[in-house]
């Protein structure tokens, strides 16, 4: 196949993985793998000028241009702060040079395979690519072969595997349906057929297809009531999975669901996705933000709260209609964003204070001000409030579903406030009081953290033109 | 296609149906993995049995995969590890198997229903097979809820898979994507299982799962 | 011009704000930062009153920020004009004050950055012309006093006040978000000018009205929403205070005014009404509060409280006037309130820097444990003096002026046809009345039981006058009270153009009346002249001094007191204020805060002291917050069940979710 | 020429109710000895009193501020301007317009309000008594006042003392419910407010029952002096008060004459003998009540106020 931006994308990750695997010596790989994953951010950047011709395996569109970008970004950033994190990891003697190897390995896979299930124009393929993912997410949850990690692990394993389970199952239906309209053989699972198509398809099939797709995937994207490995798996993993899980996982698998949302949305006699989606959105926000009131683990808190905005998110898909579907790509860059951001402090902060009981950390802006004020800043920003990006989006959402649906904006607003409560109740103590826990300065990077709160910072502000543009056009979409 | 056809199909495809009944009503984890072998070994049949009809030569890969890994590899491989944890006794069900039955009945009701609504313009023998797919699917998700033990939820979770590849061999002309990403799957799936159970022995000498949920997050 | 000034001046803050993150490990930084904030907020401030006084046309503006496909406007008319010099008056005297005071910051590096961003966060509010930009300054106005009241962080109460804060902020920014979303419609129209065009329906109209009432009321402290505001305004350093009190409360007043005067369309018969009974019972229950309270600041907060229903009476007035087609009268209302704006943010921030001043000086914000400070901070007892007066509407100070012109409103009242407002009025007008009397009540209790008497702890005896800056921002506010008292008629044509711009009409002209009287309607109907009372009381007074001391004598001796000749030796034996408020507790405590005394005496012969005991319970927050919030541990108790399932729970969770959504399918047609 | 005549006549107005102030007490005193058949302090015995208070030196409490000294004088100079303000013999005084009938209360008020923190300068336990149940009373009594204020503005259609007693004199004002009620009301509050029985009793020093008298107890000399004038004049406003708006006969308006104006003086010191000897009667005839019942005294009045205001509001009939 021929080598262009696109293939790098995959390539680039597939090739460092293999040599990830055999290089000894964590502090070349640890340089290796932010080395790879800058050459991929490249390559996705460059997306953005040179479109590569449509194949039936692999497209690139204005939709997941966006995701691949954003993917490839977090993933950088994440490998740096990675570098910093397991250094500190060795030392304590949590992970051992094997299992590091192991990890980085696993962590350039994981970035092959969102990257695939990304640019997969194949529905085949996508399942294919978000299995693997999930399954190197288990193996990296898993690493530190504490009772715990084991214990999240199996349960993610579990509920993971029936999820992609529940999904193939869809992606089989929809291919029956595609049949008869598109014919046997490939094109029956290629993403630019099947919409061209999609008014042709048998609706009771979509339907059915639908139901199997938003169970599977909604699985991963961590709604409720089928979120319950998405807190353990967070809080066990090594910090960087836990932000990448957070930031990016759950985004792709929100992507294949949005997918999907399109066909249904193109065929008339399929059932409207958008209530299913408003109200398993509306479920998982309400549920995880009274979740966050008697968290005692602070990894586990912020886990939470990712289901609380992947349920917003989805609210604002399930919504429709031009602003709230921008509104909810903009959140969900933005939460990924964010969230990362969140999870580099927490794993500084873990470090520093070696415990994550949210009641043995204390008076952070007193002991760690950078540390302590670089986490607060992400939890307003994670809390909605101005002048970061979230407002914005969240301004959006609920102005936008007021007019139209004002039981639905007000359940929303209900469960925004009971969540941003919640968020300020533990933050309370863990950034303000009288300090706790060992006060040791953090021998850490806190340029990636700042830099994403930046981002966000600068977009709850401005918006570039480009951006906007751009986003609306996938708006538009989205329908 | 020919009456025949038909038939065979549709009688390959209720026997696994009936073979995940079977599945339900064992309560012994020895007996419990032979019948998931016949289980797979039909399955086998099935699929050899819709590559012939749909002459497409790549679905006997499928069979083959299922024979060789799903019938005979994973079987003994789980024997012998029950043997090496010696969990002799019996799987204590959470729900008694009257009920069980009942739940199964249900479901496989359920699943026609909901195939059936879909009969225009598709042909019979994809609805059928579809139809006898979910309620497989459906049997072996009903299992995975209804059994305490690793190894017997493992096994839910293949029969599970054992009807998706029904349904993916039933659809007709579906690509090989889909083949080899099932078989994928297994594959990692059983390296995966292997890695727990073992992780699993050498911490907690159980595969009980009541034993892994002591350690549930925020139990400290 | 001015715009581009006022922002200019808005955006040199926040940039101040960043400068201070750096600068704040530097010791001159207080001194820098504070002196940049005085300079910058007074350039706004001249700008501001060149235009309202000017009565220049509004400016607009946008900037390509905010939301995309709409920018952010910025709009300076003559009512943002008006709450522009409340915003950078109060910003101007806050800062020349902390010029002395902020000396005695332990942390300035958790004060300075956000004080800047503060005083920019007020600034734009008033100047933020569509639903986003206008938002996204409001929460960033609340966030940053968030920040500044969890300065002093380790004391619990400030972060449990904090914590409070925030969330009734939230609460009342997403009232407003909703409400902004009703007048946008679902095609989004956020900019103030697109909903000022739309002319909403009835039903959004009153949506809207409840929703800015929620919203900009839970800010400004309208009762029940004022819970936050007593625990929060304290909790920051007293220069804070002085701005959230006296400025940002004015802020959440401008957001009422703009949406429901200019947003929201025709008025209802029922929305003055529900305006002057939520007035009415915020400015009685408000100086309740501070007649129970010994805290000295806390006081001061819940006077604000009570300030604030007697504002929310005069726009009551001003919409009831409206609704039936009154514009003069209207204007005489809605003048009361906007002048009571002013006044209040004058004599609130004077009253809470001489509370900083003796914060400082003595260490203590509990009254019990000062007294006598009149002779140890002779100056600073004058002005806190002058603002006392003030806020008591004593003539011929401001305070009085305003009040005296929402008198006038309602007796303007019974040309309104409705009965509700024929009966309510009235009764509104009496609350007023009592409010007053009992404010005045309030503060002869905080004079005096501060500044008078005999010092009731060492920290009190030896209290030192406090700095030179922190003086003069004093002087400045007494003497502009003064001003303001006996000047009125200025500040009532310096509000005509406001009127002019919500109402289509104004007061008469008051400039030509003579010796500058300000005269409502006519002349013969009612006419106050605060000059002239002043210089009559200052001529009769002097008359009499002067007369005798020439005539009669003028010696003069001193002696112990006399005390009907009990002379009690220790400082405890004077009247506390928690004995003062006595009488007036067993008047109206007893119903309103089930106020109960319990009297231990020994019998005689024990040893041990006799105690009186007195319980207060604050029956709003029983009411109301504590349900809400047991409701929800409950419901999060009763959730979190949820993390602690077996995997097979969890599966047959997934499981019944599918059958679920299959059975759905199934009967779905 | 009109303006100084004018002026003239204003000053007139202060020196009268300046000079009768004393007179009235006096009077007063007199009538209760009468009644209770004792002879009596003589009428000029005040003037005796302020004279000699005046002539002694003050003996001021050690610890006593400024604020301490300055306040009788802030005393005497709010209570005197509010009294030359209220028509006595004459409506449309020069100066009438400067402050109508609310911002005469709000005059009284501010006096009340620095002889209240006055009592509690000097630190002693009866000054605190004295203040902590004076704004007690007053809390109660300036709304009620307030209430009469709105009736009786709404009846003229104006706050202008002037303007009210003019349309009080004219036949356009019959016999009204809420007039009725005001008037009680009014009384009521002036009795208070002067601290006459049964609210407090200005002749006693017995601790627990004062309440204006604790507040100036470290009060002496001239200090005293201006104080004692001070509460006169309030009295004699309060009366004079009730006189031009109950009792506007006698009342010269603007263009009246100086002849006319003597007979308008001898019609108002008339009015004042009439009230003194009520007071007096009224005085003799009760008893003080316990200071905690004086709430429920006062609510009352509040509550004719606001009925007499509603009634007002909802028809103009009443």
């Amino acid at each position: 196949m021929r080598v262009d931006a696109l293939t790098g994308v995959l390539l680039i990750p597939a090739i460092a993985a293999a040599l990830l695997a055999v290089l000894p010596g964590y502090r070349m790989t640890a340089r290796l793998n932010v080395v790879a994953t800058t050459a991929t951010l490249l390559c996705a950047v460059s997306l953005f000028f040179r479109r590569p011709p449509t194949g039936s395996y692999l497209l690139v569109d204005d939709l997941n241009v966006t995701f691949i970008v954003l993917t490839t970004f977090v993933g950088f950033t994440t490998s740096v702060f990675s570098a910093s994190y397991i250094a500190h990891e060795l030392e304590t003697g949590r992970l051992t040079p094997s299992s590091v190897r192991f990890y980085h390995a696993m962590y350039q896979v994981l970035m092959f395979a969102m990257n695939l299930a990304l640019i997969a124009n194949n529905i085949g393929l996508m399942w294919v690519a978000i299995e693997m993912a999930t399954l190197t997410t288990v193996l990296m949850v898993g690493i530190y072969r504490t009772h715990e990690a084991l214990e999240a692990a199996w349960k993610y394993f579990i509920l993971g595997s029936v999820g992609i389970a529940l999904a193939l199952f869809g992606t089989i239906l929809i291919y029956m349906a595609a049949r008869p309209a598109v014919g046997e053989g490939l094109d029956a699972m290629v993403w630019t057929v099947l919409v061209k198509r999609a008014g042709g398809f048998d609706p009771a099939l979509l339907n059915l297809a639908f139901v199997f797709l938003l169970l599977g995937y909604g699985t991963k994207v961590g709604l409720a009531p089928l979120h319950a490995w998405l807190p353990d798996a967070h809080a066990e993993g090594p910090t960087p999975i836990s932000a990448v899980l957070s930031g990016l996982l759950l985004n792709v698998a929100l992507y294949a669901l949005l997918r999907f949302k399109m066909l249904l949305a193109v065929n008339a006699g399929a059932l409207a996705p958008g209530p299913l989606m408003v109200t398993l959105g509306l479920i998982s926000l309400v549920f995880a933000a009274f979740m966050l009131y008697r968290r005692r683990d602070i990894k586990r808190m912020f886990a939470y709260s990712s289901i609380e905005h992947m349920g917003i998110i989805t609210f604002a898909f399930g919504m429709g209609g031009p602003i709230a579907n921008f509104a909810g790509l903009l959140h969900m860059t933005m939460h990924s964003l964010t969230k990362s951001a969140i999870f580099f402090a927490v794993g500084h902060v873990t470090q520093v204070k070696g415990t994550q009981r949210i009641a043995d950390i204390g008076g952070l802006t007193e002991t760690h001000p950078a540390l302590g004020w670089g986490l607060i800043l992400g939890v307003v920003a994670i809390a909605g409030l101005p002048p970061l990006g979230i407002f914005m989006s969240e301004f959006l959402v609920v102005s936008s579903t007021f007019a139209r649906a004002p039981a639905l904006a007000i359940i929303l607003v209900f469960g925004l406030l009971v969540g941003l409560a919640g968020l300020f109740l533990r933050i309370n103590s863990i950034a303000f009081g009288e300090p706790r826990g060992p006060s040791a300065k953090a021998k850490a990077s806190y340029v990636p953290m700042f830099a994403h709160l930046a981002i966000v910072f600068a977009a709850g502000i401005y918006m570039p033109p480009a951006l906007v543009v751009w986003f609306q056009n996938v708006a538009g979409l989205l329908g | 296609m020919s009456r025949i056809d038909f038939d065979v199909a549709h009688l390959l495809a209720g026997t696994l149906v009936l073979i995940s009944f079977l599945e339900l009503y064992q309560d012994r984890l020895y007996s419990l993995l032979n019948v998931y072998a016949l289980h797979a070994l039909v399955l086998a049949a099935s699929v050899a049995w819709q590559a012939l009809i749909q002459d497409a030569p790549h679905l006997y890969v499928t069979a083959g995969i299922a024979l060789v890994f799903k019938a005979i590899v994973i079987p003994v491989t789980l024997h012998r590890m029950i043997i090496k944890l010696g969990i002799h006794r019996e799987i204590e069900k959470v729900v008694g198997v009257g009920f069980t039955m009942l739940a199964g009945m249900g479901l496989v009701a359920l699943s026609m229903v909901v195939m059936l609504r879909v009969t225009h313009n598709a042909d019979p023998l994809a609805q059928e097979d579809l139809a006898f797919a979910l309620a497989v699917v459906l049997l072996g998700l009903l299992m995975m809820v209804t059994r305490q033990n690793a190894v017997s939820q493992v096994i839910g979770f293949m029969s599970l898979e054992n009807g998706l590849v029904l349904a993916a061999t039933g659809a007709k002309g579906m690509p090989l994507v889909v083949e080899i990403s099932v078989a994928f799957s297994v594959l990692i799936a059983f390296i995966v299982i292997g890695i727990f159970l073992f992780r699993i022995r050498e911490r907690f000498d159980t595969v009980d799962l009541q034993a892994l949920d002591q350690f549930r997050g925020e139990r400290r | 011009m001015t715009l581009t000034i006022a922002l200019a001046c808005a955006a040199a803050l926040l940039a101040l704000a960043v400068a201070a993150v750096a600068l704040c490990r530097f010791a001159a930084a207080t001194r820098i930062v504070y002196g940049a904030c005085m300079v910058v907020t007074a350039i706004s401030l001249v700008a501001a009153a060149g235009h309202l006084l000017g009565d220049e046309p509004q400016l607009t503006a946008t900037l390509p920020l905010g939301v995309p496909w709409l920018g952010s406007h910025f709009r300076l008319d003559a009512l943002s004009a008006f709450f522009l010099i409340v915003v950078d008056l109060g910003a101007c005297g806050a800062s020349l004050f902390a010029l002395g005071y902020g000396e005695h910051e332990t942390a300035p590096q958790r004060v300075l950055p956000f004080y800047a961003a503060f005083l920019a966060g007020m600034t734009l509010v008033v100047l933020a012309d569509d639903a986003f930009t206008f938002l996204l300054c409001w929460e960033f106005m609340s966030l940053t006093s968030w920040a500044l009241v969890m300065s002093h962080h380790r004391v619990p109460e400030n972060v449990y006040a904090g914590y409070v804060y925030l969330i009734m902020a939230s609460f009342g920014t997403l009232a407003l978000l909703l409400g902004f979303g009703l007048l946008a419609g679902p095609g989004g129209l956020y900019s103030f000018d697109a909903m000022r065009a739309a002319h909403p329906s009835a039903t959004i109209g009153a949506f809207v009205l409840i929703l800015a009432l929620i919203g900009a009321g839970s800010k400004a402290g309208i009762v029940p929403l004022h819970a936050w505001l007593p625990l929060a305004h304290p909790a920051a350093p007293s220069h804070v205070s002085a701005l959230m009190s006296g400025v940002m409360t004015k802020v959440a007043v401008y957001a009422f005014v703009r949406i429901v005067f200019e947003l929201c369309g025709a008025p209802a018969w029922w929305w003055s009404i529900v305006v002057l009974a939520a007035g009415g019972v915020t400015a009685v229950m408000g100086v309740l509060y501070a007649l129970m309270q010994h805290d000295l600041k806390r006081l001061l907060a819940y006077h604000t409280v009570e300030n604030i229903g007697i504002i929310f009476i005069g726009l009551g007035l001003a919409l009831a006037f409206q609704t039936y087609g009154l514009p003069f009268a209207a204007a005489l209302a809605l003048t009361a309130a906007l002048f009571h704006v002013f006044n209040h943010s004058v004599f609130k921030s004077l009253l809470f820097f001489g509370a900083g001043a003796v914060l400082t000086a003595t260490g203590e914000r509990d009254m019990e444990h000062l007294g006598g400070l009149i002779h140890r901070m002779p100056q600073t007892a004058f002005v806190f003096l002058v603002g006392c007066a003030a806020i008591s509407a004593l003539p011929p100070l401001n305070g009085f002026a305003s009040e005296w012109l929402t008198f006038q409103a309602i007796l303007l009242s019974p040309a309104l046809p409705s009965w509700g407002l024929k009966i309510l009025v009235p009764a509104v007008g009496g609350l007023l009345a009592l409010s007053a009397a009992l404010a005045a009540a309030c503060f002869v209790k905080a004079y005096g039981v501060t500044f008078l008497g005999r010092p009731r702890t060492p920290a009190a005896a030896i209290a030192k006058e406090t700095d030179f800056f922190s003086l003069a921002a004093m002087m400045l506010l007494a003497a502009l009270c003064l001003v303001a008292g006996v000047l009125p008629g200025l500040f009532i044509d310096a509000l005509a153009p406001v009127n002019m711009a919500l109402l289509g009409a104004h007061m008469p002209q008051q400039i030509g009346a003579p010796w500058f009287a300000i005269v409502p309607v006519t002349a013969s109907r009612s006419s106050y002249d605060g000059l002239l009372v002043f210089l009559f009381m200052v001529m009769s007074g002097t008359l009499a001094a002067s007369a005798i001391h020439r005539l009669a004598s003028d010696r003069l001796r001193r002696a112990p007191a006399w005390d009907c000749g009990y002379p009690d030796a220790s400082p405890s034996t004077q009247y506390t204020a928690m004995s003062f408020a006595q009488p007036i507790r067993r008047v109206f405590g007893t119903t309103v805060f089930h106020a109960r005394e319990t009297v231990d005496m020994p019998p005689p012969g024990d040893m041990r002291p006799a105690r009186l005991t007195v319980e207060i319970r604050d029956l709003i927050w029983d009411m109301i917050y504590a349900p809400v919030a047991t409701g929800i541990g409950i419901a999060a108790d009763r959730l979190n069940r949820l993390q602690f399932l077996t995997i097979r729970q969890f599966l047959s969770l997934v499981f019944a979710a599918l059958v679920f959504l299959l059975l759905v399918l199934a009967i779905w047609s | 020429m009109v303006l100084i005549r004018d002026l003239a006549i204003q000053g007139a107005q202060m020196l009268l109710v300046l000079l009768v102030a004393p007179l009235f007490v006096g009077f007063v005193r007199k009538m209760k000895a009468r009644l209770l058949l004792r002879q009596g302090p003589p009428l000029i015995q005040p003037y005796l009193d302020l004279v000699r208070l005046t002539r002694k030196e003050v003996v001021l409490a050690e610890n006593a501020s400024w604020l301490f000294r300055v306040t009788p004088y802030l005393i005497f100079a709010a209570t005197w301007v509010a009294a030359s303000l209220v028509p006595t013999f004459r409506t449309d005084l020069t100066f009438s317009w400067s402050a109508d009938f609310i911002a005469i209360i709000a005059l009284l008020g501010s006096a009340r309000f620095f002889l209240a923190l006055a009592g509690l300068d000097v630190g002693t336990s009866f000054g605190g008594i004295g203040s902590s149940r004076e704004v007690m009373i007053a809390s109660l009594a300036e709304p009620a006042m307030l209430m009469i204020v709105f009736t009786l503005a709404l009846i003229a259609g104006s706050t202008q003392l002037s303007t009210m007693a003019a349309f009080m004199a004219s036949p356009a004002v019959g016999l009204r419910v809420s007039l009725g009620m005001g008037l009680v009301a009014l009384i009521m509050v002036a009795i208070a407010e002067n601290g006459r029985i049964p609210i407090d009793n200005p002749a006693t020093h017995l601790e627990l029952t004062m309440v204006h008298e604790a507040m100036v107890l470290e009060y002496s000399g001239r200090h005293l002096a201006l104080i004692e004038l001070g509460s006169a004049l309030k009295l004699v406003l309060y009366v004079s008060l009730i006189a031009c708006l109950f009792a506007p006969w006698g009342i010269e308006s603007a263009a009246a004459a100086v002849p006319t104006l003597t007979l308008g003086a001898a019609a108002y010191i008339g009015k004042l003998a009439v009230s003194g000897f009520l007071l007096a009667l009224f005085e003799t005839s009760i008893a003080k009540m316990r200071v905690f019942r004086v709430p429920e005294y006062l609510g009352a009045a509040l509550m004719l106020g606001l009925l007499a205001t509603l009634l007002r509001f909802v028809s103009e009939s009443f």
